[in-house]
């Protein structure tokens, strides 16, 4: 209905079409090459897959500690690791897997790269603390490194007091490398935020934001909220350990249980840091894949918005049998129960989208499919942990385990490979092979099932968690569990095959290979340096796939601000223009 | 412009005499032995009001977008949540006491 | 967007992924505040351990906040509470294309600044002098409360965490003072000024909250 | 139904414990139908909806309020009723009845210590009478620890700082497993402990015979038994193996090195020092890491233990 007003304005702004470029000469990756133009590059692109690089990495050390920690534990004693460094490594994994890989995985790297492309804008709205953000999170890393090296860390990724505060190990250099870490995750959050507000393109207003933008500003949000107080934490910790501050220790007069609530009331919103950008990715790609309007557009935006704000009062379930008061574990669950509203709405709202579409089972679909039953296995073991006569049983076994892993690992983890699938053609402007693609997802999927589903049953059986060794009665399930992560590794390696052989030998992808409406896709891929040779103009929402393609590629000849120093742009515009409306 | 309000020197010198008096205000208070939760907030009240005269005037609040303000109170509100929800626990703790 | 206000047209800082000076002055200052609601919740961190221990202990409050000097106290409100008049003053001057006014304002606030963390200095030392040292070093006897030394972890935790801020703030303002030697700033563009002004003035909000709670305690 | 149960859960050993299982059941219950459903809505709509050609023209349906209003309601009203569930068990796992039989609860990196209203300590091993309220008063030595029995559906953390407590009424005789479930360092997975439920009269008589049972037993054997209870061979072997700390075998007599660099011959004072102090002499390549046992053992137990180590050689 907005399409007459819009066109009648437009013409008076000069807004013409712009078609991609379907085989672009020049894209960010080949202008401005060599190591010193990546170290030292302002563009969110290629900061967002330097970000794609780091984490690979670390999922690729925490996915080895994970391997490990199940050959462990085949047999129920002691069989190649002792118990010292069975401690360490599952420490590791878990600080490895949620600050270096979970918590920048979909955020810093597609969040990154997608974000301006998603606004039209150049660039996010402070380049150069992108920039600066990325370098933090490498010197965060390395006192991590630096502390593995140097004594390794064996208390859990929580750092529980007291024991943090007593164990031998460098404990300091460790809790310092994450404190590093926050800042570049607030630097991320606050960069979002500033751009979202400040850099969309004309036309696009709040009610035509991509659901996936809606879901990174959740995210921001939550990320400057809740990453202070980790800092803060930390740092109390860093101070108990150098000088004995006493306000955690109970050695020097400290309450332990007031930790605990330091830590969660950032760690609990932190999974919402980690799952709310997956929410968006899957909004994306069950629309473009299902070639449909998205059911409930609002109420997915603000069940992302409210997951987000409710997210940061229920943090206390992580205590419900930590000492903590009977009124506060009440309030605590009751508020827990009410987050799982807006989740479930999301789940359905996605079914909905599905209903009656033009359904493609391309690789990122499949993902969003398995990451719906994922997920939701996810949600529903949190209701069972949310209510507080079975979490007194359930707390602190593998079943605890077993639902934090379908949660972050089912759902985030397949979202972002989701993503990671659906923006590869933007990326590279190459194609992965389609078969490799579904087959390795195949894989994983049942492999996952396999390592979790029988952690259910044994956590409910009474097997506690971060145990090195166990009572015989349960060591069946550790080794379907065992063998079931074996085939997980195998998934991933096939993964990592055909990404790599698609890099060197994938086909041309082409501007648009989904048929998406999505802005990130009306520009050609690879990106051009500075995104979009126009600047775009926006009449339609993203997924208004009952409109004309046409409509979706409007925008208004640039004029560059003066300065630019890529010379490059003012010679290029004259190509893409040659089609017009 | 939002973002580019002057203020006048007078009007920026009467706020910073405003700030002193209240500082005095604050300091004389303790003077008077005031009952004791009331003391606590007059304290804090006057905190309080002097921040917002602050925020307002020195940071400019009162002529900046509403965006800015709202950032401001949704960092006030998360902390009040975050002490007031830890208070739920650390103020109503029970703990047994053992016979023997 | 309205167009640049700028007497003349330098746009020599204007970044090549904004539209115009309104776009990215705008831009900064929103940073600024998120980034300002994240210092809040990080000192909001420490509000939330000293209320707890003061609910606890309230009587330890009252003892151990004996050890503080509220006449210093006050005076350094009243210091800070002058540096950000001055920084107010600057930011004026800057407005005003008056960029001598705007040096010698934040050579003012510069000055004041570190009147404050000399009496830090002096009021620190005559704690350790006492044996009022932070953490596991408590020494003192004087105060008859097994958790005296908690609250002086608060209160070092507290002042000291302030006292780095106010430091990063005579640092922004130096640099501020260099770039303005060098004619960068004039009416049109301010920006660093502008944001480092709403910077100290959190800081000084912080030590507003700090006084009552840490000193002001009968 | 049983069988699922049995498959999923530990067996039902305390008045509580059904409670907690019917919740449970209730939930995955519900979970699964509701899972079933969604699942099959995916795959039926994934075929049925499949794409037929690149032009497929889908319909516009932006919203629809009475089914969005369903879909909020109904889980809010299932959520609830969960929460409620749960809370009313949650009220029954905290309010101990009066009458309940207390037991004191000492955590130490890595056993157990139950403290009995004799006086009598058994380590690693808690003795209850059937049918009838026991509250277990408890606290830590050191870190935080967890106290936990599947059998019964009970747990709680046990803190340095605090008391904290459970209870529970166990229904019939037999033995059930305790765990430590909060990680607690190097040998956390060891630390358990056995549950020994036992009728009323033998209980009794339990507790009057435990302390005296050791009196005239020859002092090795005494001191062999005396290193299980008290779980020094969790940490102690006394075959060679290296645990968290010396082995037993061979250590009388021999010279160690310490962390402080000095040398020390094993002698009845130093294991002696060592059983009371623990932390005053760390052999080299050691933590340290062992609680003291001052107070729980008395000389005639640490004479026997030093007689039961003269015999590894």
């Amino acid at each position: 209905m907005a399409t007459n007003e819009a066109t009648t304005s437009i013409k008076k702004l000069q807004v013409k079409r712009f078609k991609p470029d379907e085989n672009p000469e020049k894209h960010y990756l080949n202008e401005e090459t060599g190591i010193w133009a990546w170290m030292t590059t302002v563009d969110h692109k290629k900061i967002g897959l330097m970000y794609l690089a780091s984490i690979t990495f670390f999922f690729f050390i925490g996915g080895m500690l994970a391997l490990l920690i199940r050959t462990e534990l085949l047999t129920p004693a002691q069989s190649f690791i002792d118990a010292d460094v069975y401690n360490q490594v599952f420490t590791l994994h878990g600080a490895i897997m949620i600050f270096f890989f979970l918590i920048p995985s979909v955020p810093a790297v597609l969040g990154n790269f997608v974000l301006p492309l998603q606004l039209g804008a150049k660039d996010v709205a402070f380049p150069r603390l992108n920039l600066a953000s990325y370098y933090i999170y490498v010197i965060g890393a390395l006192f991590t490194i630096f502390a593995i090296f140097t004594g390794g860390v064996d208390t859990g990724w929580t750092f529980y007091t007291p024991y943090s505060a007593t164990t031998t190990g460098n404990v300091m250099a460790m809790t310092f490398g994450v404190f590093v870490l926050g800042f570049s995750s607030i630097l991320t959050g606050l960069n979002f935020i500033v751009t979202i507000h400040k850099m969309r393109s004309p036309g696009l207003t709040w009610n035509k934001l991509p659901l996936n933008l809606w879901g990174l500003y959740a995210t921001s949000l939550i990320q400057i909220l809740a990453t202070p107080v980790l800092a803060i934490t930390l740092l109390l910790l860093t101070m108990e350990r150098a000088l004995g501050i006493g306000i955690f220790d109970p050695n020097l007069g400290g309450d332990p249980v007031l930790y605990q609530h330091f830590f969660w009331f950032y760690s609990h919103p932190a999974v919402y840091i980690m799952i709310v950008p997956g929410f968006g990715i899957i909004s994306e790609v069950i629309s473009t894949f299902s070639r449909k309007v998205i059911f409930g557009y609002w109420a997915i935006a603000l069940s992302s918005l409210a997951i987000a704000f409710i997210g940061f009062l229920v943090w206390g379930h992580h205590m419900f049998t930590a000492g903590q008061s009977s009124l506060a574990n009440m309030v605590f669950s009751f508020l827990t129960f009410l987050v799982g509203i807006p989740t479930g709405i999301k789940i359905f709202n996605w079914l909905a989208t599905m209903y009656k579409g033009s359904i493609d089972l391309k690789t990122p679909m499949l993902y969003a499919m398995v990451f719906l039953f994922l997920f939701t296995i996810g949600g529903f073991t949190g209701i069972m942990l949310g209510a507080l006569s079975v979490d007194v049983h359930l707390h602190d076994t593998y079943y605890v385990v077993a639902h934090f892993h379908y949660v972050m690992m089912g759902g985030m983890v397949m979202a972002f490979l989701a993503g990671l699938h659906y923006w590869w053609p933007k990326m590279f402007g190459k194609m992965y092979s389609e078969f490799w693609g579904r087959i390795s997802c195949g894989i994983i999927f049942v492999g996952f099932n396999m390592t979790f589903l029988p952690q259910f049953v044994m956590g409910a059986q009474g097997m506690p968690r971060r145990y090195f060794n166990y009572i015989d009665q349960f060591q069946p399930f550790h080794q379907f569990s065992t063998v079931g992560a074996y085939v997980m590794g195998i998934g991933f390696f096939i993964m990592a095959g055909y990404l790599f052989h698609s890099l060197r030998k994938g086909k041309r992808s082409g501007s648009n290979p989904w048929g998406s409406r999505a802005l990130e896709w009306q520009t050609s891929s690879p990106v051009p340096l500075h995104n979009f040779e126009h600047t775009p103009v926006i009449i339609n929402g993203p997924y208004d796939y009952h409109k004309p393609m046409s409509e979706f590629q409007l925008g208004i000849a640039t004029s560059h601000n003066g300065h630019d120093h890529h010379g490059g742009d003012h010679t290029d515009v004259s190509k893409t223009e040659k089609e017009q409306a | 412009m939002s973002g580019h309000h002057i203020s006048s020197a007078k009007f920026l010198w009467g706020v910073a005499i405003s700030l002193f008096m209240l500082t005095f205000i604050t300091v004389a208070v303790t003077w008077v032995a005031i009952p004791e939760p009331w003391n606590v907030v007059v304290a804090i009240a006057i905190a309080v009001v002097k921040a917002i005269i602050v925020s307002a005037f020195f940071m400019n609040l009162y002529w900046d977008t509403k965006f800015h303000s709202m950032l401001f109170v949704l960092s006030i509100v998360f902390f009040l949540l975050f002490i007031g929800i830890t208070l739920l626990d650390t103020l109503y703790r029970t703990d047994p006491i053992p016979s023997f | 967007m309205s167009k640049p206000s700028a007497l003349e047209e330098k746009l020599d800082h204007l970044q090549h992924h904004f539209i115009d000076s309104d776009q990215q002055f705008e831009a900064s200052k929103m940073g600024m505040w998120v980034f300002l609601v994240t210092e809040i919740l990080f000192f909001g961190g420490l509000f939330v351990a000293y209320i707890a221990y003061r609910a606890w202990y309230p009587d330890l409050y009252l003892l151990a906040s004996t050890e503080l000097d509220t006449f210093w106290g006050a005076v350094n409100t009243a210091v800070l509470i002058g540096s950000s008049l001055t920084v107010a003053m600057a930011i004026r001057s800057a407005q005003l294309n008056q960029i001598k006014g705007l040096i010698i304002n934040l050579y003012i606030t510069i000055g004041l600044a570190c009147v404050f963390m000399v009496i830090k200095y002096f009021e620190y030392a005559h704690k350790f002098e006492k044996g009022i040292l932070p953490g596991s070093y408590y020494s003192y006897e004087g105060i008859a409360h097994e958790k005296a030394n908690i609250f002086f972890s608060i209160y070092y935790m507290m002042t000291g965490l302030h006292g780095v801020h106010v430091l990063v703030g005579i640092g922004l303002m130096i640099w501020l003072v260099i770039k303005a030697k060098k004619k960068v700033f004039h009416s049109g563009y301010y920006t660093p000024v502008e944001i480092t002004g709403l910077y100290w003035h959190l800081v000084d909000i912080i030590w507003i909250f700090l006084f009552p709670l840490l000193y002001l305690i009968d | 139904m049983n069988r699922f149960s049995e498959f999923m859960l530990p067996p039902q050993k305390s008045t509580l414990a059904e409670g907690t299982d019917a919740l449970f059941h209730f939930i995955n219950i519900t979970s699964v139908i509701l899972l079933i459903g969604i699942t099959i809505a995916i795959v039926y709509f994934s075929w049925k909806y499949r794409r037929r050609s690149d032009n497929d023209v889908t319909p516009v349906i932006t919203h629809n309020s009475k089914l969005e209003i369903t879909w909020s309601v109904i889980p809010l009203i299932l959520v609830m009723i969960v929460f409620g569930w749960g809370l009313n068990g949650h009220v029954n796992l905290n309010t101990a009845p009066d009458d309940a039989y207390e037991i004191r609860v000492v955590a130490k990196s890595w056993l157990w210590e139950f403290h009995y209203e004799t006086g009598f300590v058994s380590v690693n091993e808690l003795h209850v009478p059937a049918n009838r309220p026991v509250k277990l008063v408890m606290s830590s030595d050191d870190v935080i620890h967890s106290f936990y029995i599947p059998d019964f559906r009970i747990k709680n953390d046990v803190l340095p700082n605090r008391y904290s407590s459970v209870w529970f009424e166990a229904m019939e005789p037999g033995e059930s497993i305790i765990f430590c479930t909060e990680y607690c360092g190097m040998a956390h997975s060891n630390m358990m402990a056995t549950t020994f439920v036992h009728t009323q009269e033998d209980f009794e008589t339990w507790l009057i015979t435990a302390g005296s049972a050791d009196d005239n037993m020859d002092p090795v054997e005494l001191g062999e038994q005396l290193v299980t209870r008290n779980a020094c061979t969790t940490c102690h072997s006394a075959d060679g193996t290296e645990l968290q700390g010396p082995s037993y075998l061979g250590i009388f007599g021999s010279e160690r090195v310490m962390e402080s660099g000095e040398t020390v011959t094993v002698d009845e004072n130093y294991i002696r020092e060592s059983i009371l102090e623990p932390n005053a002499k760390i052999v080299e390549g050691y933590q340290p890491v062992m609680p003291s046992y001052a107070g729980s053992l008395n000389d005639r137990q640490i004479d026997a233990i030093i007689e039961y180590i003269k015999t590894l050689e």
